[in-house]
């Protein structure tokens, strides 16, 4: 967004909503903190443990998300496997550049996603546009319409770095840090 | 004793279901929910088979009307468009009904007290599949096979009412 | 497992894996052997026992096979996951847990936590409904069926056609899943599961009248007891032997009911999006997906009492371990089948169903009246 | 007599002097600039007379910006836009340039929809993207950009801010009741009516934008008669990056690394298309041993993209074992151009006169041993795909597309060869090393998504040979020529074979730093086109495997 505010391409509305939540759960947690820690812990391990992701591909990394899931990196390993809908899956992963035709979908299908669930921006264009940043129909990252977890970098991801933004992502999980 | 105390009380719940079930079928606004209650009420039927220790009998019930009939008047359902609910019930249409269930069941009333129904215990063998097969099989061999002969007959009615013709 | 161009040749990793792959087939046979021990004592009890009263014994089984049946459905997963994996040539879930064992602990504590979805459009009473009316029937088959020579949950005289008959009720239960959500995936993929049951229902029945006139009655255990014995003294006298026609159209047909692999299209991933799945989320989508599991155990056992002599074996392992061993090795036959199959189109389906199944069972049916007609008496 | 001046001769005897003439340098195109009256029948004369059965690409060009006044053939040009036309005969081997200049005010040209069908879609990108309009057009509406954009982005005046925009909840529950409610088949007015008032006897089925046979998304509209396919609407541009415009704003150098993304899969042959096209304008040739490399790089990625599309082809037929079969291989594949390249999936290989990196001894040493056990593999899937009756049963008499047809819609690649038509670009066209190479072009008759399937497998095959002997003849010496600055004037088309079909790159220099106009047909682009065609009539099940057999790459579409 522009300083004068002329050329509003996205907005994410909910922002204010979701820091009051935020604060809501920051008071929570201090009153329950201890009776509910080992529950929530055993929780998020088995949440992260078994992180299904939505079958989806937008641009060249969703082939290696392919090859991710393929024999050589198998993660399967990690329990992760492919959901075709996204009622089941716990993980989007933004495999590409968001065109503003496509901006809708995906912030739909992330609504229709159901807690908790998480986004992790793979690729360059994911996280700003990357290589099409200064095309007409491109939204300048993810992180515009939909709230993302992990970044990574790259263009096209390795699937090696896929998994560490993965393990990354787990670690937030388990410590209870969430973006959405 | 204690067992005839327990077959009551279960006659008693079923009974209570299979008629909730009959009223809810004609009463459910959606149609679709209206099957599912035929369905409740056919299984529910089956139930007071295997209370008469007619358990080949309930099978038969489950298997056929449970689960062709009822599929079948699904299958129909969820084919046609989605039709909605039927809408308000009028005051009059409900006091309508209400009075033909009763004049039906005054019908009833008469034939039920006369009939003389057998009041003892009926021996049963434990074997009953083997009765059922062979008074089938001897007895109503007639029947069953004009019976098998006009299902055929309806069958292949079916078929050709539903067969397209070539080149439509 | 060879990924690499350069490694062809070190394919071997050592005894280590296997050493411990077989000391877990060994313990998993003890805990079975253990269950059959505590079966066949209650067995032994006698009639006039507080154990064998048939209340006691129904509620007992239906705990007793709720815990583990649900638990053999979410481990059937995990087995499933690594089974098809070695076939694929990776290793499958290996993280959480030693050889990935708390997998399905994981999966089942992250889906109890999911959000559970009902959509505004959606007739919500039926969409709710609608997990339990699918998996109760699929669930209370398991009272029929004969785990030893005397231990039956609930033992029948119409054994068998029990187990049909509430098998027959699942449609209803996924139907309701169709139309519940309002989702036309859903519908589409209900719809192909209950077309495909109707189809393939009645070649199942007619194929398992040749094991029940053999036996000359519906109860499971009489089915196995009629199979005991060899021939020339080494081939077990089961069905599977003279039948063998009988038992491909069983099994088929079985396979066909439970819709996986080459007959998943009621939840064709690449073609209804999981079907009557698509729209569930949490622990509905679970009873759904155990439902496939649940139905796959079923018809395996089915399988094993109609045509592989049940809980009959030589005697050193029990009867419920011989019973457990022929489960799993159908079971894994169909993962095999699942690995390296593809998927049927939906007329195909139905030509086979009617046009050849159809046929062929009736004319089982008819030799073996021939052949028992002109053997017995 | 050269084919070329016998076109010439026989176009002179219909048409008179009306036009101009021009051959390349190369005699590799002949370049007819005519006025618009003639452009239709000039067409049909062209198709029906001179068997030019397969029209490559429509360019439209915005004239505006160019400097220079440059080439001294365009000498009909009074006005501000032009389109570009190149057609291609299958027996001549020959292609024909055809330049129509369009005025300003009102930019209009007459529709050869009926000529080719395959302009149908070239021509609505035409208009969407550059705001031609063309009369005659069956359905002319929007097909990369949503519907509701304004502008149109090729043009030289039109500003790169894409306007207000913004998505709240209540847009998006806006734009989902539009998404309901609008009818999907425009030309259809009755069923549209129907739709309004709910009373349709077909049901309407979208399958899209995500669904996971769709390889990416785009949304495929059907009208379904209970499973049977009655019509179909295929709605593309989700991925729309605006390649094309991003091309007039970066250097030439600067670009080579983009042409890569076009479509992920065949990423090699987008950027050599685009690096041989400029090689053509600037004339210089790359070093033998950069053609032989380009030549292995090529059936690399070819192998590559294949072993994916079988990969994706069992996975939308329910056998995942065979994807993960493939992608071993494919691993290998990718190891291999990671080696020699430096990334898995876009290589920005080519450079203007060669390749970036040499390989060393080891490289030849890997690819050897992959080939081999490759052609081992290749026999593993063949068991696989091919032993199973089900796969027969999935594929044979699926999709059937007829040689006409095929030619007709413009449909190249696997999906031309299986057809019975001889015709690939790397016989035909020669680029590369292939000239020097022994090798076959595999063909099948029956134009079913299984006999498409053959020809993959035969040419994997075959590829995996042509490295085979590209590895052995491999010539010593330098990989790059030094051409100083890149700045050419001029004009050019470079054709190549990529895995799914013909890429061709039309670039016009204008002497900038820059490109002046880049335009791309993709293969993947015009074969979705014919998915109309090849699915009518056929169930849905049905439809996901002429999808899977038509390979689409959402890159390519959309570009």
């Amino acid at each position: 967004m522009s300083a004068d505010g002329s050329q509003t391409h996205v907005i994410f509305t909910k922002k204010d909503e979701l820091l009051e939540v935020a604060q809501d759960e920051k008071k929570r947690k201090s009153f329950l903190a201890k009776v509910k820690r080992p529950a929530e812990y055993l929780i998020n391990w088995g949440v992260k443990s078994s992180l299904w992701m939505y079958a989806w591909g937008l641009a060249c990394c969703a082939i290696e998300m392919m090859a991710f899931g393929a024999a050589r990196w198998d993660s399967d390993r990690y329990g992760i496997i492919a959901r075709g809908t996204p009622r089941q899956a716990d993980l989007m992963i933004v495999n590409g550049p968001i065109t503003y035709m496509m901006a809708p979908r995906v912030k739909r299908l992330f609504n229709q996603m159901p807690q908790p669930r998480y986004v992790i921006a793979m690729g360059e264009c994911a996280i700003n546009g990357g290589p099409f940043w200064d095309s007409y129909s491109i939204v300048k990252g993810a992180d515009k319409i939909i709230p993302v977890d992990v970044y990574i970098p790259g263009c096209p991801v390795n699937p090696e770095a896929l998994l560490d933004g993965i393990i990354k992502l787990q670690d937030k999980i388990l410590k209870g840090e969430l973006a959405s | 004793m204690k067992e005839v105390a327990a077959d009551l009380i279960m006659f008693f719940i079923i009974a209570l279901v299979s008629i909730f079930a009959a009223v809810m079928v004609m009463e459910a606004e959606d149609i679709f929910h209206a099957a599912l209650f035929l369905a409740l009420l056919f299984t529910s039927i089956a139930g007071v088979y295997i209370l008469l220790t007619a358990e080949f009998i309930a099978a038969i019930q489950i298997l056929v009307y449970g689960g062709a009939v009822v599929v079948l008047i699904l299958f129909a359902i969820v084919l046609t468009n989605r039709a909605g609910k039927v809408g308000e019930q009028s005051l009059k249409n409900l006091l309508m009904r209400t009075a033909a269930i009763i004049g039906f069941v005054a019908l009833l009333v008469q034939p039920i007290l006369k009939t003389p129904w057998p009041n003892e215990m009926i021996e049963t063998t434990g074997l009953n599949t083997y009765a059922v097969g062979y008074s089938l099989f001897t007895d109503y061999v007639i029947p069953f096979e004009v019976v098998s002969l006009a299902l055929l007959s309806a069958l292949i009615g079916a078929v050709y009412l539903s067969k397209r013709e070539v080149g439509q | 497992m060879g990924l690499y161009a350069e490694d062809q040749e070190q394919l071997y990793h050592g005894p280590i894996p296997y050493i411990i792959l077989l000391a877990g087939a060994a313990v998993a046979v003890g805990a079975i052997a253990a269950v059959g021990i505590v079966f066949s004592y209650i067995g032994s009890l006698g009639p006039a026992s507080f154990w064998n009263n048939p209340w006691v014994r129904g509620i007992i089984g239906a705990a007793l096979w709720a815990a583990v049946v649900g638990a053999g459905g979410l481990y059937l997963t995990l087995l499933e996951r690594k089974f098809m994996a070695r076939v694929q040539v990776r290793y499958g879930p290996n993280r959480w847990g030693p050889y990935g064992l708390l997998q399905p602990v994981a999966d089942a504590l992250k889906l109890m936590r999911k959000e559970d979805i009902i959509p505004d459009a959606a007739d919500s009473l039926v969409m709710r409904l609608a997990p339990i009316v699918a998996f109760a029937p699929s669930f209370m088959l398991f009272a029929a069926v004969p785990w030893t020579a005397t231990y039956v949950a609930s033992e029948m005289d119409i054994g068998v056609l029990y187990i049909v008959a509430v098998t027959s009720l699942t449609p209803i239960g996924v139907l309701m899943a169709g139309w519940g959500p309002n989702n036309k995936y859903n519908l589409l993929g209900a719809m192909r599961f209950a077309a495909q049951e109707l189809a393939y229902e009645v070649p199942l029945i007619l194929a398992m009248i040749g094991p029940i006139a053999v036996a000359q009655s519906l109860n499971g255990v009489a089915i196995v007891e009629a199979q005991a014995g060899y021939w020339f003294g080494f081939i077990p006298k089961w069905n599977i032997f003279p039948q063998f026609f009988g038992a491909i159209i069983f099994f088929v047909a079985f396979m066909a009911e439970t819709g996986r692999i080459p007959f998943d299209i009621p939840d064709a991933e690449s073609e209804v999006v999981h079907g009557f799945t698509a729209e569930y989320s949490g622990m509905k989508f679970v009873m759904l997906l155990l439902l496939e599991y649940v139905h796959l155990i079923a018809g395996a056992a089915l399988f094993v009492v109609l045509y592989m002599g049940g809980y009959l074996g030589p005697s050193p392992i029990n009867q419920f371990a011989w019973f457990t061993l022929k489960l799993l090795f159908v079971i894994l036959l169909m993962m095999l089948i699942r690995a390296v199959w593809f998927r049927v189109r939906i007329d195909q389906i139905m030509n086979l169903g009617w046009k050849i199944l159809l046929p062929a069972a009736l004319i089982n049916v008819g030799f073996i009246g021939v052949f028992l007609a002109l053997t017995v008496q | 007599m050269s084919v070329n001046s016998e076109i010439i001769q026989a176009v002179k005897d219909e048409f008179g002097e009306g036009m101009v003439y021009a051959v390349d340098r190369k005699e590799r195109r002949i370049v007819l600039t005519v006025k618009r009256n003639i452009l239709k029948k000039l067409c049909k004369f062209l198709k029906e007379k001179l068997e030019f059965d397969h029209l490559t690409s429509i360019a439209a060009v915005d004239r505006s910006g160019l400097v220079n006044g440059m080439i001294e053939s365009r000498l009909l040009y009074y006005d501000d836009y032009e389109m570009v036309y190149h057609t291609w005969s299958h027996s001549k081997k020959t292609l024909v340039e055809i330049k129509v200049a369009v005025p300003k005010k009102n930019p209009s040209a007459p529709s050869i929809t009926d000529v080719w069908s395959t302009a149908n879609w070239q021509e609505r990108e035409a208009f969407d993207l550059m705001g031609v309009k063309f009369s005659g057009h069956p359905d002319l509406r929007r097909i990369l950009m949503p519907e509701w954009w304004k502008g149109h982005p090729l043009r030289k005046d039109y500003e790169m801010s894409p306007g207000k925009w913004f998505l709240s909840d209540e847009d998006e529950k806006e734009e989902y009741v539009l998404d309901n409610q609008k009818p999907v088949f425009p030309l259809d007015q009755k069923l549209a009516e129907n739709v309004k008032t709910e009373q349709i006897s077909e049901m309407i089925l979208r399958i899209g934008p995500v669904h996971p046979g769709n390889h990416g998304p785009w949304l495929i509209n059907l009208k379904l008669d209970g499973e049977v396919i009655v019509d179909l609407d295929t709605q593309i541009g989700y991925q729309h990056r605006g390649l094309e415009k991003i091309a007039e704003n970066r250097t030439w150098t600067q670009y080579l690394p983009l042409s890569d993304r076009y479509c992920w899969l065949t990423a090699l042959s987008n950027n050599l298309s685009y690096v041989l096209a400029v090689e053509d304008i600037l004339d210089v040739e790359a070093p033998a041993r950069a053609q032989y490399l380009r030549t292995i790089m090529l059936e690399l990625n070819r192998l590559a993209s294949h072993l994916l599309w079988l990969a994706a082809m069992g996975i939308d037929l329910g056998n995942l074992s065979g994807f993960f079969y493939t992608f071993r291989e494919r691993e290998w594949m990718l190891d291999l151009l990671e080696m020699a390249a430096g990334n898995r999936l876009n290589y920005n290989y080519g450079r203007f006169g060669g390749v970036t990196f040499d390989v060393d001894d080891k490289f030849v040493k890997k690819a050897k041993t992959t080939m081999k056990i490759f052609r081992a593999r290749l026999q593993e899937y063949i068991d696989l795909y091919d032993g199973s009756s089900i796969f027969h049963a999935r594929t044979k008499g699926v999709g059937t597309i007829t040689a006409k047809a095929a030619k007709d819609l413009g449909v190249t690649g696997p999906l031309l060869r299986c057809t019975g038509v001889k015709a690939d670009a790397r016989k035909d066209d020669p680029y590369a090393a292939y000239p020097e190479l022994d090798f076959k072009i595999p063909t099948r008759k029956n134009g079913d998504v299984y006999a498409s399937y053959e020809v993959r497998m035969d040419e994997m095959q075959i590829s995996s040979e042509i490295i085979d002997q590209a590895l052995d003849n491999l010539p010593k010496g330098p990989v790059q020529s030094n051409l100083g600055r890149i700045e050419p004037v001029g004009e050019a088309i470079s054709r190549i074979e990529e895995p799914r079909g013909e890429i061709a790159t039309y670039v016009i220099g204008d002497g900038n730093d820059k490109p002046y106009r880049v335009r791309v047909r993709c293969a993947e682009y015009i074969n979705v086109s014919a998915l109309g065609h090849m699915s009518r009539g056929y169930k849905i099940a049905d439809l996901i495997a002429i999808i899977g057999g038509i390979d689409p790459c959402l890159g390519g579409m959309d570009r």
